[in-house]
């Protein structure tokens, strides 16, 4: 009911009718929604997922009652500062590359003795049951916050991996003939009345890769990157990527690569 | 004393009833919590929730101001303030024409508190909303259009 | 006009894009498919895994980026517009308020695990999610041209209705790895859909072509 | 026992602005759950906020405000290290009481 569904354009279209001849003072719609956003800024409720995924972070759990603390998120053991900023990055000890949220979980099988399967279990929030991952995710991120993004891919399996993401971000199929690169690729285009940021260059890589991870308001919790692309992917009418597959997160290479030099700022929030 | 006394009879028994009844001391902001009525948030018309709040028809006011873009990307959560600029400002609601349940929210003010709420709703469609104001026991009122529009991709 | 209404060419089509696409690729390009390909759940119905597959022009156009070379966009666009089906009843101008209701509706088609559509959601043609359409829509995208009073600008003789028909049933057709679906070909809409979407743009009454 | 809340109280010139973010779902009882079935109401019905002892506010919600609520206000005659209190109370009696001091 609230989620009023899609019989929407006669209805705007009518009240825009009426609205024209109410108020002559009307703003232009990118300035409206300007402020809208701006309205929503002051106060993020991604901050209090984050200040959960803190308390999560230093709480002894799982078989080995341990915390996250020792956890090697790419510059040393127990090192948060920064270290989102720097992933995906390719890891000796596992042989992979991992973004943030692989890594976590590698964190938890390992340290904290959960089989993968208990760790992935609830990598999204469900009204009513909050993920632990995302608000991990959201702590970690914030903790990157006024760090320049840093993924050089320079190590041969992130460089390969940064090839695989391209290849992806540029692959067309489906019934709607998408790729990312359709909507993805121009400067300065909307879908709706979101823009859309041409992710092959720093400033629009950058200005998504340094807001996430971000609240929703459209679904009320935070999105991590992985949930990110992979509601892409479902938006383009493929079928989902596994989290934490490799299509993700050689995505996320890719991106993260362009966005290279760009300020951290998470959580953001989003339409 | 007695001028606070008549003022709490001319608001009757509505909205601002309890703010009033709170500032002359006769009921602590537990008991006015316990007295408020559900009854108003029940009502699926502006009509009764005036009705079930005692409101009459509300002034239109340009001292009443409504902080809030004129398109929202999502309904799901709309920003909205309301500032009221009239002396002894007692009590604010918010009120979305076309919800199921127009009343979304009251806020009984003391002395202490400024006339200036910001707040969240949700709204199911594009829709007036009004925000209705008790200053010195008399209701005034302003009305926005708020369009809720689709963004993203649309599925 | 031509009044048939052939089911779809379109399973041979995707079943050698795959092969030709592959043929003169460098091996990093096959090994990112394989990574690719192996990021899906081993138990994603076959119906929805054949939504990877891609035919010739996918392929052609994912291997360009978008920008093939001459040769290759002439001979896109030529076979494209040979897939171009119309309806039994031949007429190409249907219901411009069905076409509106098409046009703003963004909704179906999604499958998986997490979200996807309920049983039968209908699909819709997404046309605002690019164009600007009706002067009174504010939330339309830019991705595509303006639409707005097309009729206005380009009138609406007969060759003009096949054009518009012809567009939206393969994009592909006019312009070679454009962003735009190719909505009929790939039997997003079915042909009927269509002839609405082309009354929404080119009836005078519509309100893409009021003020 | 809910959540808890972030609330910033600041100082600015004679007024001090509070904002508050409390965790809540504010489940309005139309939304239908993946099966189907209509998840019950669950929302914040009453928040009180009070400086120095003495109630500020005291607010009725409906179903209407939105998940995770935002509610900010304004407030005359406080002083810097004046204690805020925010107490919210939801329609299935659960409620929750949270503390900071203006900075």
């Amino acid at each position: 009911m609230m989620r009023t569904k899609m019989r929407l354009l006669a209805g705007v279209a009518l009240c825009l009718g009426l609205a024209a001849t109410q108020a002559g003072a009307e703003g232009k719609p990118s300035d409206e929604i300007s402020k809208y956003r701006e309205m929503l800024a002051d106060g993020n409720p991604a901050d209090l997922v984050e200040l959960r995924g803190e308390e999560l972070w230093k709480t002894a759990r799982g078989p080995k009652k341990a915390s996250l603390e020792k956890c090697d998120l790419g510059l040393g053991p127990g090192v948060v500062d920064g270290a989102y900023a720097q992933l995906p990055r390719y890891f000796k000890d596992s042989g992979k590359v991992m973004d943030a949220e692989s890594r976590l979980v590698h964190c938890m099988i390992t340290l904290q003795g959960f089989t993968k399967e208990e760790a992935i279990k609830q990598w999204f929030s469900k009204p009513g049951k909050d993920s632990d991952i995302e608000a991990l995710v959201t702590f970690i991120g914030a903790r990157s916050n006024g760090k320049p993004i840093h993924v050089p891919h320079k190590d041969p399996k992130e460089a390969a991996m940064y090839k695989t993401g391209e290849y992806i971000f540029y692959r067309r199929s489906g019934p709607q003939d998408f790729s990312c690169a359709t909507c993805h690729t121009s400067n300065g285009m909307r879908i709706r009345l979101q823009e859309l940021g041409n992710l092959t260059t720093r400033e629009g890589a950058g200005t998504a890769m340094k807001s996430f991870p971000a609240y929703r308001v459209s679904q009320g919790s935070v999105w991590t990157m992985q949930h990110r692309l992979i509601d892409c992917i479902r938006q383009a009418r493929w079928p989902e990527p596994e989290y934490l597959s490799d299509a993700v997160i050689a995505l996320e290479v890719y991106l993260q690569g362009n966005a290279s030099g760009t300020v951290m700022e998470t959580p953001g929030i989003k339409r | 004393m007695n001028k606070d006394r008549r003022k709490v009879l001319k608001a009757g028994a509505g909205l601002g009833l309890l703010s009033a009844l709170m500032a002359v001391g006769m009921i602590s902001p537990q008991q006015a919590q316990a007295a408020i009525g559900r009854g108003a948030f029940d009502a699926k018309t502006i009509d009764d929730v005036y009705k079930a709040l005692g409101v009459a028809a509300p002034t239109a006011s340009d001292q009443v101001v409504i902080n809030a873009s004129d398109i929202a990307e999502n309904g799901a959560v709309v920003p909205i303030g309301i500032r009221s600029n009239l002396p002894n400002t007692q009590a604010i609601a918010l009120l979305v024409e076309r919800n199921p349940n127009p009343l979304a929210a009251h806020y009984d003010l003391t002395d202490m508190a400024v006339a200036d709420i910001t707040m969240r709703v949700k709204m199911g469609q594009t829709s007036n909303v009004v925000a209705l104001v008790m200053a010195d026991g008399k209701f005034f009122s302003a009305t926005k259009e708020i369009k809720i529009t689709l963004g993203g991709c649309g599925g | 006009m031509k009044t048939r209404l052939i089911a779809v060419g379109l399973l041979a089509a995707f079943a050698t894009g795959m092969a030709v696409a592959a043929n003169k690729e460098t091996s990093s390009t096959s090994e990112a498919e394989k990574a690719f390909r192996s990021s899906f759940r081993s138990d994603n119905p076959g119906y929805w895994m054949k939504r990877l597959d891609q035919d010739e022009t996918m392929a052609l156009c994912s291997k360009y980026k978008n920008v093939p070379p001459k040769n290759v966009k002439l001979k896109i666009e030529r076979d494209q517009m040979a897939t171009i089906r119309y309806p039994i009843e031949g007429k190409l101008i249907g219901d411009w308020r069905e076409g509106e209701k098409l046009a703003s509706s963004g909704k179906g088609g999604h499958i998986g695990f997490i979200q996807p559509d309920p049983p039968g959601t209908a699909r819709g043609g997404n046309c605002y999610a690019c164009h600007q359409m009706s002067p009174k829509e504010v939330a339309y995208g830019t991705i595509g041209p303006s639409l707005k009073h097309f009729a206005k600008t380009r009138g609406s003789s007969e060759e003009i209705v096949k054009y518009v028909y012809d567009k939206v049933y393969n994009s592909n057709a006019f312009t070679a790895c454009t962003n735009m679906p190719r909505i009929g070909y790939n039997n997003w809409l079915t042909p009927e859909q269509i002839t609405h979407i082309v009354a929404y743009v080119l009836d005078p009454e519509s309100p893409v072509n009021q003020e | 026992m809910g959540n808890p809340m972030k609330i910033r109280a600041t100082l600015n010139g004679d007024t001090t602005d509070i904002k508050i973010l409390m965790r809540h779902d504010m489940e309005t009882g139309q939304r239908k759950d993946a099966a189907g079935a209509l998840v019950p109401a669950w929302y914040i019905q009453s928040v009180v906020v009070s400086v120095a002892g003495k109630t500020v506010i005291n607010a009725g919600w409906g179903q209407a405000v939105s998940k995770d609520p935002y509610l900010a206000l304004k407030v005359k005659g406080a002083n810097k290290g004046d204690p805020v209190s925010v107490t919210w109370t939801d329609n299935k009696n659960d409620t929750r009481t949270d503390e900071t001091t203006i900075a």
